[in-house]
């Protein structure tokens, strides 16, 4: 049983400079937590993010980032926005370009990441970023060997009016025919359709972009 | 029991236990149900995120005992919520400092802890009316309590969910997932199956008492 | 539909037909009435004993006129009313008061009444007073006039006639309905009194309709009983303004709320009462009565009961003195085999007889005996599966699944408020339909005295 | 005359002679027919499936009414129909290990917990089908052909899958005729339906034998038909509209009736009166909101099939459909709708 | 900016992804006050017009801190500014009209407490929802918690009277509920998507 | 840079809620007697009822405005009732111990049932049905409603379906006194030991036949009772407690047993007069 005996009214000062107090305190907490971590927390996202691209662009070996203006590429600064990785190798020449893309999948919003060869006109490698789905099920999509072979060579050709010649899409598990199409997952099918369906957008908007502003990536390093 | 009565000094110890077991913040309080649920679909993940809130809860604790006397009545709630605001987000900058795959899978929820009512409710409790020592106890007994919970969840949803026990496949290949346990049926179902345990175990007890 | 004009009648014949409307829900208990609706009213002997409860009517008991040792004549007082909600008691045979004392009654109670031994001698003739004549009296005297008789609701809630003949201030009466109707499994009275007694019936009517005020009478007939109608109609004297209706045959097409419904399309407000839609219902059996003793200014000592069911051998409708012990009754009609239940009333209603002392009470209209063999009441209750075949049974539209859930967990106060427990009449049918044998009626009369009591409290 | 106990008790003392076990039963005999189709159609597979699921419910039931020290209860035919109900729910190859799980499921958590027969909030069968599916969500949409030859030589390896282990199907699986719909835009002939010549759960794919069980039930006023017949009018005039508005997009209302758990569950499930509501007009909204809630999420969600899940939402919705729809109450002006 | 359109939003707030039965947000009122349908009502709408504010409150705190470039205040700031709205709009329901404070105010300093309202402000910031867009995310969020709230009340109502075993009673049999519910809202995934 | 932000941001912000609560504090401020939730806290939360008030802090609430004395309430221990006299500086106000007391001895040995029940196994459905079928109107009918309805376990049935109370447990909150169909509990203080143990208001031996320890209205003990503490009203004898001193010897005149001496360690004393009843088993239901 405590036996502290009920405060008066408190005087308003005393309330005014106790709350200020702790709340100058905690943001000068706040600050020095932040910036404390700041630049390790910075460089595991970057990390993270090259390593992806690193997955999607496979044989780079260094990258760098753009950003569309709306007619060219430029290099990004931080915080530009909407930009794709270009991927070099050790001579400094363009193997590819990743870009980032989401969609509604079966749970929630998925973010993947692919990798675009403007040689060989094809979706070359592919990364979810981000994704909810339900595992065992949905998470089929970063895992499924045989899902993810459709990402290996994935016809995006582009046809003389600078748009995509067959546009990417989803079919049942085992219907897969032609290089445009994503073989579905069985028992995934929503999810494997999400990704088809978020490839598809995205490559009609990127792809002719990418494909005929290639030189754009051709920079000093 | 070992909560404190009539005219024994309750010793800190007391406070430990009692957060661990017989006010378990978890199975006999229920409170700070949101974490609990959310994010013990795995072992790891549950013992990440409890403890994340034991860390805030033994913070937010300490300051608040240190704090008691310089904060109003009047103000306390608000005081307390900024305090503990505080501490979480220093926790959320040093999770993603760790790894950042960590912070992916526990989400919103280090966010969240804000609001945990746990932690609240012990600041206003507990640590508001007694000695900083007193305070930390109870803040490690029940971060502790909470953390059990959360782990005895998160291990019963990875292994049936999942066949693994922190990562590690626990059963051969041919192991078929029950994958309601991973959703969030599965942890309205597991706390109900550790509550009922607790129940019956409390049941037999007092039978026997 | 008939009425009382002579050119209508001539134009149609034909037998009654029958009307369309009748209430929602109910039921179709099996009637079992063929063993005693063809059996005239046949006079039952004196009992060597007549025990008579003092109070046998709901209202005020009677203040004692007699001591023990008294000689009294057949029809002699007594006891008179005391108070408006009040009638006085008329010795059923000439003897002597053999003891004043406690008399058990079917509700378990012990209540003061009379022990009265029949001389066997004497000639049992009736001691009358003064006459009413239907034609000049006032309704004052007609309603004193049916006090005095010492009527009660002969249709089973013994309720004082004379109270509800009074018509409140403010209200006014339109339609006198007369219930024939006896929706009750097995039971026969009103349907030999229509056949035997309509000049009766024809003579209460006039009493009725002058101390009402009401300006046509309908007697409602169940359509199983096709036969009293087509004799009341063709007995049916010029002068009077009734018709007869006959509606179908449907349980508990009786309860006066429900043949109000029927005949005039109306709904008694809840917890209202028929003269709330300007009306008024009395059975046939009492308004019988109170056309064979109002003339003569006689009082009640004697009704029609139907005596029936699987135990008894002579069933039948005997006219029995009131006051006659069960035992008696019972000894006279050869039972056969091993009784196991009795009830007085009909087996929808009735109640259950723990005891066999106790006798014929004016509200007694029926007594069906059960033997080992009949009675196979389900041992096994189980819990409410939510059916709805009682919900679609109650007459009164309550929803009786809901209203047992919570009496088994006590939550009367919900149930009052929430739910129309006080509504419920009791009548029966959501237990008789219940294929989980949940005992509803039970529930329901339990609860009703627990919210009573709490309310009291 | 002898006497000599009276026995006393409160009236009515005519009872109507009807009991809940014999509903019960009845509705048992009403599912036969359809058992012995699936067996038929589906061979050993089918029937092991199906006794399995029987056995558990039967089993759960009578086990916990030990621990609980109360009498056994599977006298009553509950839990036999819960279990034929959950068997006929199922892919005829289902693994019997999983199966055995459903029903235990199905009976402790769907019926035991909230106090057994009569109390149950939600349609038991589909509790424990609903937790088969979100467990194992890959073995219950499985399917398999009907009439193969070899279904009275042989039995599928999934069924006899070890158990905890995953099932692996021997022979090619079917696609129903919904996800057929969903997944490829292919309609099945209405007529091949309602005969039951697809694949899919071994209980759905016969409509006519589910509508005759269902007629049986109606006539001896055992089952409330406004249920189905609101169900399937709702469906049949939602996406006879739909329909209507655009044939090559939508389906057509017949294919709609047919295919998939419909006939089953509007006629034996949405009908346990225990979870749906009590007065009529109550029952007709239920159906109406069950069968809006199918064509909903067959057109427009990302499952292909959603009866299951429309008649646990109607179950959901049953204890407020019951608070506002009320009967008038013999004697009030209005209608009972607040506390 | 996010493209999602409004129906799409509300839809997926208050069933596909139902912030009580997928998300697990604002678990402990929703034990706690589930019991009697006439409080879970009057929780649901004081829970809804809490996030209507916060969510408007957040929308705004947000501007202000990439305004001045201090994103890393957002939790903190967040949670003091709904907390004190909330406590504001406390304040004035109660000056303003007792009755209504009779039947909200006493869940308002429950609710400052409540996972769901952070979480809400939170989810909206990272989904980039632009002012209207808040709004009905807010709207379709509170929606499905009164749902949630509302069906699981129905229940408890209920089995109340219900023969259920003494262990079970309260929160287990609340938590089994919300599974099998949990389960049922799974029926409606995919419906956001068109 | 971050620093003067941050610090600027939270400042602000907090002022203002500072301010906020500060006018809220002002404005909307409630006095509570906070001595009502200790005298609260040392209740025993039962809730019971007994002293009068619907609840124990009801009762709290009156007993720090002085309404009511602590020791009201019948529940806590004698200690607890005292710290809270103690706390709030009043006296104890204790009174005498009080207990529920049964006026009926007609067990299943000696008292037979006419008729034979079936229904709800409660007696306050039984007694609905004509009386609940035993041959004493007045008599209990044993199906225990009055055990199940106290919290305190205070009443047991015994082997002949009659229930005891126990002395130490009883609070006398008079829930059975509410319960009992047949009115036959009533709340008496302890020491009120001369008892009559029936409640039947039939006079004469034909009442034998129903209960073998019924009251015969026969007087005696009345008669033989020193000054005016026994009389005889509607054939039963009405013991005046307190007017003159209790005295056992009442027993030894009844000639059925039905006024006994309620020992405190040996229960219910029948006189040497009264015929002993030996029979354990039930007696057979029903007449001929
Ligand atoms: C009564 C009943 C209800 C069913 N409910 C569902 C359901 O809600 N969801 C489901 O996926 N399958 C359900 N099924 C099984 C389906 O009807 C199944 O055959 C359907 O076509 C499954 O398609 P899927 O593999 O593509 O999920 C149910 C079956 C029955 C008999
Ligand atoms: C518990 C549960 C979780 C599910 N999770 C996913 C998922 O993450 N991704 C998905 O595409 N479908 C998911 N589904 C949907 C079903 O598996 C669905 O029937 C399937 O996608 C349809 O496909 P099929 O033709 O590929 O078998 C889920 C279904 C259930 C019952
Ligand atoms: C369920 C129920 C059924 C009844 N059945 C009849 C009946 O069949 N015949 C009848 O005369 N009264 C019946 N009554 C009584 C009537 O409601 C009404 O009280 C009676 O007809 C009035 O006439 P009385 O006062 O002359 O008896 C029934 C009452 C109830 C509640
Ligand atoms: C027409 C009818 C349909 C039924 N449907 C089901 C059902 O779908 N699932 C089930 O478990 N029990 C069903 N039952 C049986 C019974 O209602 C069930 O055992 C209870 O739900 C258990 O409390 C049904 C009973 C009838 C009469
Ligand atoms: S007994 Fe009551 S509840 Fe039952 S049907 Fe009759 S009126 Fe309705
Ligand atoms: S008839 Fe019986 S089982 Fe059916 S709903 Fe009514 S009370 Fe329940
Ligand atoms: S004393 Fe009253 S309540 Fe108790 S068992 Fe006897 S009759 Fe029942
Ligand atoms: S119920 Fe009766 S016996 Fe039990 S404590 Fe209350 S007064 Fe005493
Ligand atoms: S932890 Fe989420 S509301 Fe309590």
């Amino acid at each position: 049983m405590s036996k502290e005996a009920v405060k008066p009214t408190s005087n308003s000062f005393i309330m005014l400079r106790a709350m200020v107090g702790i709340g100058i305190l905690c943001g000068f907490l706040i600050v020095v937590a932040y910036e404390g971590t700041l630049p390790r927390v910075q460089r595991l996202k970057a990390e993270a993010l090259e390593a992806a691209i690193f997955k999607v662009i496979p044989g780079i070996t260094q990258t760098k980032t753009f950003m569309w203006d709306g007619e060219s590429f430029v290099p990004a600064k931080e915080g530009d926005d909407p930009r794709v990785y270009a991927g070099f190798d050790d001579s400094g020449e363009l193997i590819g370009v990743a870009i980032e893309a989401s969609g509604q999948g079966y749970a929630d919003i998925i973010r993947i990441l692919y990798g675009y060869d403007p040689q060989k006109q094809q979706i070359i490698g592919f990364y979810v970023l981000e994704s909810k789905e339900t595992p065992g099920l949905g998470d089929k999509i970063e895992k499924d060997e045989s899902f993810l072979d459709n990402f290996i060579a994935m016809d995006v050709s582009l046809t003389d009016a600078g748009a995509i010649a067959n546009p990417i899409v989803p079919v049942k598990s085992g219907a897969k025919q032609n290089d445009w199409e994503v073989d579905g997952i069985t028992g995934a099918t929503i999810s494997s359709r999400a990704i088809g369906n978020i490839l598809a957008e995205s490559t009609a908007l990127w792809m002719p972009r990418i494909f005929n502003h290639t030189s754009a990536f051709n920079v000093e390093m | 029991m070992s909560t404190g009565t009539n005219h024994t000094e309750t010793k800190s110890t007391d406070e430990f236990i009692k957060g661990l077991w017989n006010e378990n913040p978890v199975f006999v309080q229920v409170l700070g149900m949101c974490p609990v649920l959310a994010v013990s679909n795995t072992a790891e993940n549950a013992l990440a995120m409890g403890l994340a809130t034991a860390f805030v809860l033994l913070m937010s604790n300490t300051l608040v005992s240190l704090l008691r006397n310089f904060i109003p009545k009047e103000v306390r709630i608000a005081s307390f919520i900024l305090i503990i605001a505080t501490f979480v987000t220093i926790t959320d900058y040093a999770i993603q400092a760790i790894s950042v795959d960590l912070h992916k899978s526990l989400g919103a929820f280090i966010s969240l802890i804000v609001v945990n009512c746990l932690i609240l409710s012990r600041a206003e409790a507990f640590a508001s009316k007694n000695t900083l020592g007193k305070s930390m106890m109870d803040a490690l007994g029940m971060g502790l309590g909470f953390l059990f919970a959360l782990f005895c969840l998160g291990a019963v949803r990875e292994i049936l969910g999942n066949g693994t026990f922190f990562g590690l496949a626990l059963f051969p290949d041919t192991f078929q997932e029950w994958i309601v346990m991973i959703l969030p049926a599965g942890g309205f179902f597991t706390l109900a199956l550790w509550l009922l345990i607790f129940n019956l175990i409390k049941q037999r007890k007092e039978a026997t008492a | 539909m008939r009425s009382g004009s002579k050119e209508e009648r001539n134009s149609t014949d034909a037998v009654l037909t029958l009307h369309r409307h009748t209430f929602k829900h109910g039921v179709h208990p099996p009637e079992n009435k063929d063993d005693t609706n063809g059996l005239p009213i046949r006079r039952f002997p004196f009992s060597p004993l007549i025990i008579l409860p003092v109070v046998q009517h709901l209202g005020a008991p009677s203040k004692l006129l007699v001591k023990e040792g008294q000689e009294v004549t057949r029809g002699q007082l007594l006891a008179e009313a005391d108070g408006y909600m009040s009638v006085p008691l008329h010795a059923p045979v000439t003897g002597k008061i053999r003891k004043i004392a406690n008399v058990p009654t079917i509700s378990g109670k012990m209540v003061p009444g009379i022990y009265l031994e029949a001389s066997p001698s004497s000639t049992q003739e009736l001691v009358e007073g003064d006459g009413i004549d239907p034609d000049t009296a006032t309704p004052e005297e007609i309603l004193a006039g049916v006090q005095n008789a010492g009527i009660v609701g002969l249709g089973g809630a013994a309720f004082p006639t004379h109270a509800k003949l009074k018509i409140p201030e403010g209200k006014r009466c339109d339609d006198l309905i007369i219930n024939g109707i006896e929706c009750e499994p097995y039971l026969t009275t009103d349907h030999r009194v229509m056949l035997e007694q309509s000049d009766d019936i024809y003579m209460g009517i006039r009493y009725l309709l002058k101390s009402t005020g009401a300006k046509r009478a309908i007697i409602g007939i169940e359509a199983n009983k096709q036969d009293a109608a087509d004799f009341l109609s063709a007995r049916l004297p010029d002068d009077l303004p009734v018709s007869i209706e006959v509606v179908p045959v449907k349980y508990p097409q009786g309860a006066e709320k429900m043949l109000i419904t029927a005949l005039l399309g109306k709904e008694v407000p809840s917890g209202g009462l028929p003269i709330d839609v300007h009306a008024v219902v009395v059975n046939v059996a009492t308004t019988a009565e109170i056309g064979r003793l109002l003339p003569h200014g006689r009082g009640i000592q004697e009704r029609v009961i139907t005596i029936t069911g699987p135990g008894v051998n002579k069933k039948g409708n005997y006219l029995i003195p009131i006051g006659t012990p069960l035992r008696y009754v019972l000894d006279q009609v050869d039972i056969n085999g091993r009784i196991s239940e009795v009830y007085m009333g009909g087996p929808m209603m009735g109640v259950a007889v723990s005891n066999l002392d106790i006798s014929i009470v004016k509200g007694t209209s029926g007594i069906v005996v059960f033997t080992d063999q009949e009675v196979s009441r389900p041992d096994r209750i189980y819990p409410c599966i939510k059916c709805g075949a009682c919900v679609d049974a109650c007459p009164l539209s309550l929803n009786p699944s809901k209203l047992g859930i919570l009496a088994k967990f006590e939550a009367f106060d919900e149930m009052a408020k929430a739910y129309h427990l006080m509504d419920c009449f009791e009548c029966g049918s959501c237990a008789y339909v219940c294929p989980s044998h949940i005992p509803l009626v039970q529930y329901f009369r339990l609860s009703k005295s627990m919210v009573r009591k709490r309310k009291a409290s | 005359m002898s006497v000599q106990t009276l026995n006393i008790s409160t009236s009515p003392h005519l009872t109507k002679g009807l009991s809940t076990e014999t509903i019960m039963f009845h509705v048992v005999l009403a599912m036969l027919p359809m058992v012995f189709f699936a067996i038929y159609s589906f061979g050993f597979n089918a029937a092991l499936v199906i006794f399995t699921a029987v056995a558990s419910c039967v089993l759960t039931e009578h086990v916990l009414c030990k621990i609980s020290k109360k009498p056994t209860t599977i006298g009553d035919w509950s839990a036999t129909i819960t279990g034929i109900l959950l068997g006929l729910t199922l892919p005829p190859i289902f693994p019997v290990w999983m199966t055995f799980l459903g029903g235990v499921i199905a009976i402790a958590m769907g019926k035991f917990l909230f106090g057994g027969l009569g109390y149950n909030a939600f349609n038991p069968a589909l509790v424990g089908r609903a937790i088969l599916q979100a467990a194992f969500p890959v073995a219950i949409t499985t399917w398999y052909g009907a009439f193969q030859l070899d279904r009275f030589t042989t039995i599928n390896s999934s069924v006899l899958a070890f158990p905890f282990t995953e099932p692996i199907v021997d022979g090619t699986t079917g696609a129903t005729p919904l996800s057929a719909f969903k997944f490829d835009g292919i309609t099945t002939d209405a007529t091949e339906l309602a005969f039951g010549v697809v694949s899919g759960s071994a209980g759905e794919t016969s409509a006519i034998l589910i509508i005759l069980g269902g007629l049986y039930l109606i006539r001896r006023g055992f089952m409330n038909w406004r249920i189905p017949v609101a169900i399937l009018v709702t469906v049949f005039v939602f996406s006879g509209l739909l329909f209507w508005i655009d044939p090559v997009k939508y389906p057509s209302p017949l294919f709609m009736l047919f295919s998939g758990g419909l006939m089953l569950g509007a006629v034996f499930m949405a009908t346990d009166m225990v979870a749906s509501p009590i007065t009529s007009l109550g029952v007709v909204l239920y159906g109406v909101l069950i069968g809006a809630l199918v064509v909903v999420i067959r057109i427009w969600g990302g499952l292909p099939e959603g009866v299951m899940y429309a008649i646990l939402l109607g179950n959901a919705i049953s204890p407020h459909i019951d608070r506002l729809i009320r009967y008038r109450v013999y004697g009030t002006s209005k209608v009972q709708g607040h506390e | 900016m996010n493209q999602e359109s409004l129906g799409q939003i509300f839809i997926n707030a208050c069933l596909v992804n139902n912030f009580v039965l997928a998300y697990f947000l604002g678990i402990c009122p929703f034990l706690g006050v589930s019991g009697k349908l006439g409080t879970a009502t009057k929780m649901g709408g004081a829970v809804m017009f809490v996030m209507l504010i916060s969510s408007m409150c957040a929308y705004g705190i947000h501007a202000l801190l990439v305004a001045v470039d201090a994103e890393f205040l957002q939790l903190i700031s967040y949670i003091v500014v709904i907390a004190s709205t909330v406590q504001l709009v406390e304040m004035f329901i109660k000056k303003m009209s007792p009755t209504l404070f009779k039947a909200l105010g006493i869940f308002l300093p429950l609710i400052t407490t409540n996972c769901a309202i952070l979480g809400l402000a939170l989810f909206q910031t990272n989904k980039g929802y632009d002012f209207i867009q808040s709004i009905v995310y807010a709207l379709g969020a509170g929606a499905g918690f009164t749902l949630a709230l509302v069906l699981i009340a129905g229940f408890r109502e209920q089995l109340e009277y219900a023969e259920v075993p003494k262990v079970i009673r309260g929160t287990i049999l609340t938590l089994v509920i919300a599974g099998i519910l949990s389960l049922t809202f799974m029926g409606f995934s995919g419906l956001g998507t068109q | 840079m971050s620093v003067i932000i941050a610090i600027l941001v939270l400042g602000g912000l907090t002022l203002l809620l500072a301010v906020m609560l500060v006018i809220a504090n002002k404005k909307l401020y409630v006095y509570e007697d906070p001595r009502i939730d200790v005298v609260e806290g040392m209740l025993p939360h039962a809730n019971c009822g007994a002293c009068g008030y619907p609840g124990c802090r009801p009762f709290a609430e009156a007993l720090v405005g002085g309404k009511i004395l602590p020791g009201k309430c019948t529940v806590s221990s004698s200690e607890g009732v005292e710290s809270i006299a103690e706390y709030l500086g009043v006296a104890l106000g204790a009174e005498e111990k009080q207990v529920a007391r049964l006026a009926c001895a007609g067990g299943t040995n000696v008292a037979r049932n006419k008729a034979k029940y079936k229904g709800m196994e409660t007696c306050q459905a039984a007694s609905l049905v004509s009386g609940g079928g035993k041959g004493c109107f007045w008599g209990c009918l044993g199906f225990g409603d009055c055990e199940a309805v106290c919290d305190f376990d205070a009443i047991h049935m015994d082997e002949h379906g009659l229930p005891v109370v126990d002395e130490d447990k009883c609070t006398a909150c008079g829930d059975c006194v509410e319960v009992c169909p047949k009115d036959l509990f009533s709340i008496q203080p302890i020491n009120n030991r001369l008892w009559v143990a029936c409640k039947n208001l039939e006079a004469g031996d034909e009442i034998l036949e129903d209960c073998q320890v019924a009251c015969t209205a026969c007087g005696r003990c009345a008669m033989d009772a020193p000054g005016n503490l026994i009389t005889m009203e509607n054939n039963l004898p009405v013991i005046h407690y307190g007017v003159d001193e209790l005295t056992r010897d009442p027993i030894q005149r009844c000639p059925t047993g039905a006024i006994v001496w309620l020992d405190q360690k040996l229960g219910a004393i029948k006189g040497r007069e009264s015929k002993p009843v030996i029979r354990k088993s039930e007696r057979e239901i029903g007449f001929s």
